[in-house]
């Protein structure tokens, strides 16, 4: 464990930072530009990571372990959100024979 | 705390009757539940307990919104009791997710970790979800609970990224912590800090319903089925507005310039949006779902006035609001039940067969429109009165201009009722569910009319 | 203790109605409980007459329950409206026909409305003020909605919101005059006499409390609302509106506009009483032409009140105290003159001017209580608008004397309108719709009993009012 | 000054005005229980027992030289102000009382027969004796506004009364265009009023003369209550150029003319200049422009008098230019002399009208004299009382209207030859209009109307005897007051106003230097002569049977009456009709109305584009969303 974090202290924090900065940033354009729902699930999964990740390296920088159990959690609400995504895409598309979200747009106005 | 448990175990109780199908007991179970988790949640009035290493701290202010969300509650399973009478199913899974979304909108209310506000907004959110989409045959549900998952999944990035560099500043989720490192740090706050900052408001704003990010609102209140928009339109956003207002009044009080700019325009944007929005609806769920964006933005205004009473006053606002949008969606789904639609024209001469589905719903609009002497307007003016305090006199105007706005919107259903010719000749089949239960709210509603001093001065 | 009894009782007595079976009882039972109302009224205004200088209190700190303070008083100003309110509700409520078949929630939304109006008039803390000031909109929307003529649905929803737009820049006010109140803020009208405000404080609260009370008065160019509203409504609602309601917002100038901003009322009444003025001139002109009985009514009462703010605004001790008497005077007056066109359009379902005439001839009693009413609104002397008016020209005169002598020309044009329209109703030869109008009953006599008393008793011995108003207006 | 008075007769002039009062409730209220006949009969018994209570005080205030003051309540009264309800009789007052209280009698009494036929007769005595309270109200107050009341109260009953008959459209029009052209008179005196307190804090009359004469003479404060004041009495008095109401108030019954529109109510004007004659010669411009407006308006309604030929226009048009001449004798300085011939006037224009009423009475109301002639022989009674009465206003002496005349005749030379040249000719034409009147209708061949009219009879004696009291007194009135010509002892009438304008003459000095002997006999000589001719020329122009050749030129303006209701009409009525129209219809509607709605659409407008913000498409609130995010931060961190 000790040295894991030390391993990872090496790496100056600033790079974690802009690394997970912009893997948050893919995620967002990811959900911006993908009409497709899968892909979309998949670029919020993205920006989830990302701020894991981040927790992660903090939690390392300052030798505290919450950050870290904190991933956990967000780990598991992930999955329970990732799960619950699939079940309402399921039923979607067997309404509308598919998961375009373009053509989630009778409710407007 | 214990109320939590409560909730989550008379949740579990439900499931358990659910799968071997006991339809009968299982709203006897939940009354029996609910209230005894209210009661539980009340004997911690004054002790400030915290739990789990300050993760979780039932002082006043949790207590006092905890009280309001389960008696909410309450009130929406005495709704859901006709609501779902026609259907066979014991339907078990829908009301154990409405009280595990109740055990996350505890939690909100009471969380004094980030850790605990993620996951009580977590719990509450995918429990709304799939509560949104419960409707599974109705493509409308579907495309709400779709759209609500989407952009609310979304917004959780956001809420959580600012967990993160807020974490990554501060180097603790502790509430306390986090405000002793901002009172130490207020001359050099760090980008980092700033930035997480922000993207929580934004993340909280979202859950709330806020302009510019409460797009989802509308769309997802029409979809769902009317009594889960019930839910989610007074719990959801009440619990929102309880975990935004303990957030921002635990850490960031002493740098309001960091926060206060934004959520001005949140507060403007909202109330102009949800007021204007809402004056050309058709469909008065839509139309109630706009005035509950509007709501928001009056709500936000206690945030932003932070000071004094506005804990208080927020608890009074939630509660006129809540109980006034019950009312109102109560005989949305009474009317609807019967007309089978929820445009303005089948409200029309309600009045005359159903006079006391009309005055409820009069009541209701009244209320939410603030007019004297509705506890609505006794929500709005104390609202009023603690910004003024804090010299947001601009803020209030543009306020009241909102709703000078909404008068109208909220006049439609009234006159509807009362002075347009009607196209049923006979009491609505309906209304003989509905009645009492609406009936009780209206008193409901008249009582609290006159104790608004009472419920301010709680907290 | 008396002003316990005024609030409360018309408010049980409207809960009681709603539940109420026949028309016809609850309209007892209304009049009965109005007259009670009367007599208690007359009361407090017996107790303020020993003492002008007094008043009735009544303070029960419950801010911690109802979130506003129960704090009431009634000056002498007060009494003179709360009188006001309780002779003109009992008239109006016995002036409903048996034929109209109203049901009960009527009478209880015309007691609901006088408990509003008269709490309008005995509040003295400011949120209590604009709490009853509201309310009173709620019943008179629904009596002019349900029971008005046609249109009514969209002219009352204008009224609503016109209304409400304007009290809601009354609110603003409100709450702006709180946050100048010393630390512990309070929203007491004394409160607020205490404060002494700066110049440029006094500008923008005079501009929102104007527009607020412009409205409701309403003040040209204010006043789209009111001719349709009156035309609309049921004749009840119109004299509740023009009677009582509308003295609200007099009312609301002479306890805000007058005491809270002194120099702008001094300084710059040059800039708004030539537009108060124009509008009087205004109403009177359009009066002339106007073919329909209700909205000459209207336009009439628009020129009448705009004197009245004339008055009130025009600095002056005189046009204070004409202004305040004058509001009594046209409130009797309005509602006599509503009660004739009630008496009219029940008999020959018409209020076109023109399709009228030859009345007098066929129902002597009517000609002369509708003369009495006419020459009350032309403010003959020994009428009650006379005394009225000549204060407040008197006050005006004083003021500027140009304005006051552009503002006399109204005594010329409502003679103009008023006799045109009395000849061409009554005098004539009997047309179709008169042929067989009948004379007053007896019971519809005893209606305008009391208003001609009124009449007359105000214009005889005025002193009575003015001496009661002499210790309160500063 | 004033001293206490007795209270016996301050009782009795509260009496004064409760009889009338009493009288107008008791026929008023009871309408239908009394029987026609009794309404008249209690109507004159009020007046009659006013009569007797004017005597007494005018016995008490012409031997004692004191002021009855009864302060009745007060009327008005806070702060600084107080207007009790006062009244005061002194010598004017009683002088008017004696007027309206004897000539009203006479008329009531008239009345009794005149009416006797008319469906309405109850509700015509309780006017008359609301009006003889009113006017009682006028000569007795001791304030202004008391004043005020009764000059807007007889107001109020000359439009009952012009327009009695009220089926007929053109009486109701009449008695309107009546009361509107005098408020706009009560509104210049309102303004007098204003200033008046403005400047002295009092509207108490013998205050208000006592606080003014002390001011510099030709002061604006003075200037503006004097025109203000002088614009009330151009309204109630029918002068230029508020005169056209009058000739139409001939539209009521007759009695109603002779004793409102002839002998009482039309001199208020007068009353009232004098009333304030200490105001009024402290303010020389007004004195000029009542001067100049009493010439015109004797001149131009002498003049249209001449072609007319209603018998009541006629008379209403002498009426006009009497009181022109009475205005021009105020404007001359000479108040008793206005007031004199105000007397002399109410008796022999009261005799007039009541003639006049009797011949039409005679004729089945028939008004025009062209329709009449020959009425000498058929109705003698009539005739000769007629004729008394126009001898007496044509000047002719011994009676009546040539000492009044010859008063203020006297001061108008005084004043100057020009002066007095112009009040002659005025005079003059008195002669001309009543002796055509005289001979058209009573000598001239008989027309055919009358020729086919079997049924024409001499009144009943409840009229007659009270027109034979009327010629009574313009044949003997003047007596009182003979030109210093003749006897320099015999002025009672002078002597007993002196009291009240003696504060007036005292500020001004008198003005005229005094003619010589001669001159005075040939200003009275040469006019009586011219007097005379004119008389003869009339007999020869009129009593003849010629048939009135074709009006041109000046003639037919002035049958037109100088087409002055035309001008008002194009001047002020239809334009009020316009802007009331365009008002109504353009402003009100199309402006006011029309932005009021446009607010609430613009609303709802803005409101039907905000919605269409929510597209429906999730893509687009997840844009607008990061969007959003990105300029919170960035101007959240650019600072």
């Amino acid at each position: 464990m000790e040295t894991t974090v030390t391993q990872l202290q090496m790496i100056p924090l600033v790079y974690y930072i802009i690394f997970c900065t912009a893997l948050f940033t893919i995620g967002v354009v990811g959900v911006l530009v993908k009409r497709n729902a899968l892909a979309i699930f998949m670029s919020v999964e993205l920006m989830l990571n990302s701020a894991n990740l981040l927790l992660a390296a903090f939690s390392a920088y300052r030798n505290d372990s919450s950050g870290q159990v904190f991933v956990f959690f967000i780990m598991v609400v992930a999955a329970a959100e990732i799960a619950i995504g699939l079940a309402l895409l399921v039923v979607v598309y067997r309404s509308s024979r598919t998961i375009d979200i373009n053509i989630l747009n009778r409710l407007k106005w | 705390m214990y109320a939590i448990i409560t909730i989550s175990i008379v949740a579990i109780i439900v499931l358990f009757f659910g799968a071997f199908g006991k339809k009968k007991v299982i709203l006897p179970i939940i009354f029996v539940g609910l209230p005894l988790a209210f009661i539980i949640n009340l004997m911690g009035w004054n002790q400030s307990i915290h739990y789990f290493n300050e993760m979780y701290i039932d002082d006043n202010f949790a207590i006092a919104f905890n009280g309001v969300l389960i008696f909410i509650t309450m009130l929406i399973f005495v709704f859901a009791r006709v609501y779902y009478k026609s259907v066979k199913r014991p339907l078990e899974d829908i009301y154990a997710l409405i009280l595990f979304s109740l055990v996350g909108g505890l939690m909100m209310t009471a969380f004094g970790n980030l850790v605990m506000l993620f996951l009580g907004i977590e719990t509450l959110s995918l429990s709304l979800y799939l509560l949104a989409g419960s409707k599974k045959s109705d493509p409308h549900s579907n495309e709400a609970a779709m759209k609500y998952f989407l952009t609310g999944s979304f917004a959780s990035g956001f809420l959580l990224f600012g967990i993160a560099l807020l974490y990554g500043a501060c180097g603790s989720f502790n509430l306390e912590v986090i405000k002793q490192y901002v009172v130490q740090n207020q001359a050099n706050i760090p980008a980092m800090f700033t930035i997480g900052l922000l993207l929580m408001a934004v993340g909280l704003a979202f859950k709330v319903g806020a302009a510019p990010f409460h797009f989802w609102i509308p769309d997802v209140y029409e979809g769902s089925p009317t009594l889960i928009t019930t839910y989610m339109a007074t719990v959801g956003k009440v619990a929102a507005f309880a975990a935004f207002f303990r957030l921002i009044n635990a850490s960031f009080s002493e740098v309001d310039f960091l926060w206060k700019t934004s959520l001005i325009v949140f507060a403007v944007a909202t109330i102009l949006i949800g007021n204007f929005a809402a004056l050309y609806q058709d469909s008065v769920k839509r139309m109630l779902a706009y005035s509950g964006v509007a709501h928001a933005g009056y709500m936000l205004i206690a945030i932003i006035a932070l000071k004094g009473n506005a804990a208080g006053v927020l608890l009074l606002y939630s509660v006129s609001y809540s109980i006034a949008t019950i009312t109102a969606f109560a005989v949305l789904m009474m009317v609807r039940k019967e007309t089978g639609s929820f445009s303005i024209k089948s409200f029309n001469g309600l009045a005359k067969h159903n006079p006391t589905v009309a005055f409820a719903m009069t009541i209701a609009m009244l209320s939410l429109a603030g007019i004297p002497p509705m506890i609505g307007f006794s929500a709005k003016y104390q609202l009023f009165v603690s910004a003024i305090e804090q010299g947001q006199l601009p803020l209030v105007i543009i306020a009241i201009i909102g709703s000078m706005v909404s008068v109208y919107y909220y006049l439609r259903p009234v006159v509807a009722m009362y002075f347009t010719r009607s196209m049923v000749s006979e009491p609505f089949e309906a209304a003989k569910l509905y009645k009492k239960q609406i009936l009780g709210m209206v008193i409901l509603l008249l009582i609290l009319s006159f104790i608004p001093g009472l419920i301010i001065l709680l907290i | 203790m008396i002003i316990a009894l005024l609030l409360i009782l018309p408010l049980f007595a409207s809960i009681f109605l709603f539940t109420g079976k026949t028309g016809q009882q609850s309209k007892n039972f209304a009049f009965l409980a109005s007259l009670v109302l009367f007599a208690i009224s007359l009361i407090g205004g017996y107790e303020l007459i020993a003492a002008p200088e007094k008043a009735l209190f009544f303070n029960m700190d419950l801010e911690s329950i109802l979130g506003v303070n129960l704090l009431f008083k009634i000056d002498a100003i007060s009494i003179i409206f709360v009188i006001l309110t309780t002779l003109l509700v009992p008239i109006i409520i016995a002036s409903t026909d048996k034929k109209e078949h109203r049901t009960p929630h009527f009478y209880a939304l015309i007691m609901l409305m006088q408990t509003a109006l008269i709490g309008v008039f005995a509040a003295s803390d400011m949120i209590l003020f604009y709490i009853f000031w509201e309310l009173a909109l709620i019943p008179i929307f629904f009596i002019t909605a349900r029971w008005g003529g046609e249109n009514a649905r969209k002219i009352s929803i204008k009224f609503l919101i016109y209304t409400v737009v304007g009290s809601f820049f009354m609110l603003i006010a409100i709450l702006y005059l709180y946050t100048l109140t010393p630390a512990p803020h309070s929203f007491s009208f004394d409160s607020f006499y205490q404060l002494k405000l700066s110049y440029s404080e006094q500008i923008p609260l005079f501009l929102a409390f104007f527009l607020a009370f412009a409205i409701k008065i309403p003040l040209f160019p204010f006043h789209s609302w009111q001719v349709e509203t009156y035309n609309a409504s049921p004749v009840q609602g119109s004299m509740l509106l023009a009677g009582i309601m509308l003295k609200m917002g007099l009312y609301g100038i002479v306890r805000f506009l007058i005491p809270l901003c002194t120099d702008v009322v001094a300084n710059g009444s040059l800039i708004f009483l030539p537009l108060i003025l124009f509008g009087v001139i205004y109403g009177a002109v359009i009066a002339i032409s106007q073919p329909h009985l209700k909205k000459l009514i209207a336009f009439a009462s628009l020129s009448h009140v705009g004197i009245i703010a004339l008055g009130l605004l025009s600095n002056s001790r005189y046009g204070i105290e004409g202004g305040i008497l004058q509001m009594f005077s046209h409130g009797v007056n309005v509602v006599g003159f509503f009660l004739c066109y009630y008496m009219i359009v029940k008999r020959t379902k018409t209020d076109k001017i023109s399709e009228l005439g030859g009345i007098a001839s066929v129902a002597p009693r009517f000609a002369t209580v509708f003369m009495i009413i006419v020459l009350a609104n032309v403010a003959l002397p020994l009428t009650n608008s006379f005394v009225g008016e000549f204060l407040i020209l008197l006050g005006l005169f004083s003021y500027n004397k140009i304005l006051a002598i552009i503002a006399g020309l109204t005594i010329i044009l409502v003679a103009v309108y008023m006799l045109k329209m009395y000849q061409q109703i009554m005098f004539g030869e009997k047309k179709a719709s008169t042929e067989n109008f009948i004379d007053l009953t007896f019971g519809e006599i005893m209606l305008f009993v009391p208003i001609i008393i009124a009449i007359f008793a105000v214009g005889i011995y005025p002193s009575f009012v003015l001496q009661l108003l002499q210790g309160v207006v500063k | 000054m004033v001293m206490e008075s007795s209270p016996f007769m301050q009782s009795i002039s509260f009496l004064l005005l409760l009889f009338p009062l009493l009288g107008f409730l008791a026929i008023g209220l009871s309408q239908k229980q009394i029987n026609k006949k009794l309404s008249g009969i209690i109507a004159s018994s009020f007046v009659f027992l006013n009569l007797i209570l004017t005597f007494i005080l005018f016995w008490y205030v012409s031997t004692t030289n004191q002021t009855v003051e009864t302060n009745l309540f007060d009327w008005i009264k806070f702060a600084n102000i107080s207007i009790p309800f006062a009244i005061t009789v002194d010598r004017l007052s009683a002088l008017m009382l004696l007027v309206v209280n004897g000539v009203g009698f006479l008329i009531h009494v008239y009345s009794i027969g005149y009416m006797k036929n008319d469906e309405g007769v109850s509700r015509f005595f309780s006017y008359m004796n609301l009006f003889i309270f009113f006017m009682l109200i006028l000569v007795l107050s001791s304030n202004y506004l008391m004043l005020f009341i009764g000059w807007e109260g007889v107001g109020l009953c000359s439009y009952l009364l012009i327009g009695f008959w009220y089926k007929d459209h053109a009486n109701n029009n009449a008695a309107k265009k009546a009361f509107i052209m005098n408020r706009i008179g009560d509104l210049g005196f309102l303004i007098g009023i204003f200033m008046m307190f403005h400047t002295f804090g009092t509207l108490n009359i013998s205050e208000v003369a006592t606080k003014a004469s002390v001011m510099p003479s030709g002061s604006t404060a003075l200037l503006i209550i004097t025109l203000g004041l002088f614009a009330g009495a151009i309204g109630k008095s029918a002068q230029i150029p508020l005169f056209t109401w009058l000739p139409d108030a001939m539209a009521g019954p007759t009695p109603v003319s002779a004793l409102i529109h002839a002998a009482t109510m039309v001199t208020a004007g007068v009353y009232l200049v004098a009333r304030s004659s200490v105001l009024f010669v402290l303010s020389p411009v007004t004195m000029n422009l009542i001067l100049v407006i009493g010439i015109f308006t004797a001149l131009i309604s002498g003049l249209i008098a001449i072609y007319q030929n209603d018998i009541k226009k006629i008379l209403a048009y002498s009426t006009v230019s009497q009181l022109g001449f009475m205005f021009m004798a105020l404007g001359l300085g000479s108040f008793s002399g206005a007031m004199f011939h105000l007397t002399t006037h109410a008796f022999f224009k009261a005799l007039l009208f009541l003639a006049a009423g009797s011949v039409i009475h005679a004729l089945n109301q028939e008004q025009d004299i062209r329709k009449m002639g020959g009425l000498r022989k058929k109705i003698p009674f009539t005739f000769a009382l007629f004729a008394i009465g126009a001898i007496a206003i044509s000047g002719i002496p011994p009676f009546a209207g040539f000492f009044s005349k010859e008063m203020i005749l006297s001061v108008a030379y005084e004043h100057g030859m020009g002066m007095g040249i112009i009040a002659t000719f005025i005079s003059l034409l008195t002669t001309v209009y009543m002796f055509r009147l005289l001979f058209v209708a009573f000598y001239k061949p008989e027309s055919d109307a009358v020729k086919a009219n079997h049924h024409i009879h001499e009144s009943p004696k409840v009229m007659l005897i009270p027109m034979a009291l009327l010629a009574l007194l313009s044949m003997v009135a003047g007596f009182i007051q003979i030109p210093a010509l003749f006897s320099t002892n015999v002025n009672a009438f002078s002597t007993y106003l002196s009291p009240i304008f003696f504060s007036a003459h005292q500020l001004v000095p008198a003005s005229g230097q005094n003619l010589n002997v001669l001159t005075e006999w040939l200003t009275l000589l040469i006019p009586l002569t011219i007097i005379a001719a004119l008389v003869y020329i009339s007999y020869i122009r009129f009593a003849k049977d010629r048939l009135s050749a074709e009006l041109s030129g000046i003639q037919k303006v002035m049958a037109n009456k100088f087409y002055i209701d035309e001008l008002y009409d194009f001047c002020f009525v239809k334009p009020t009709e316009k802007l009331s129209l365009f008002f109504r219809e353009t402003v009100d509607q199309s402006v006011i109305n029309r932005l009021i709605n446009t607010i609430g659409n613009a609303t709802l407008y803005i409101g039907g584009r905000i919605r269409l913000l929510q597209t429906g498409n999730v893509g687009f609130y997840l844009i607008i969303m990061v969007f959003s995010i990105i300029a919170i931060l960035f101007f959240n961190l650019i600072r």
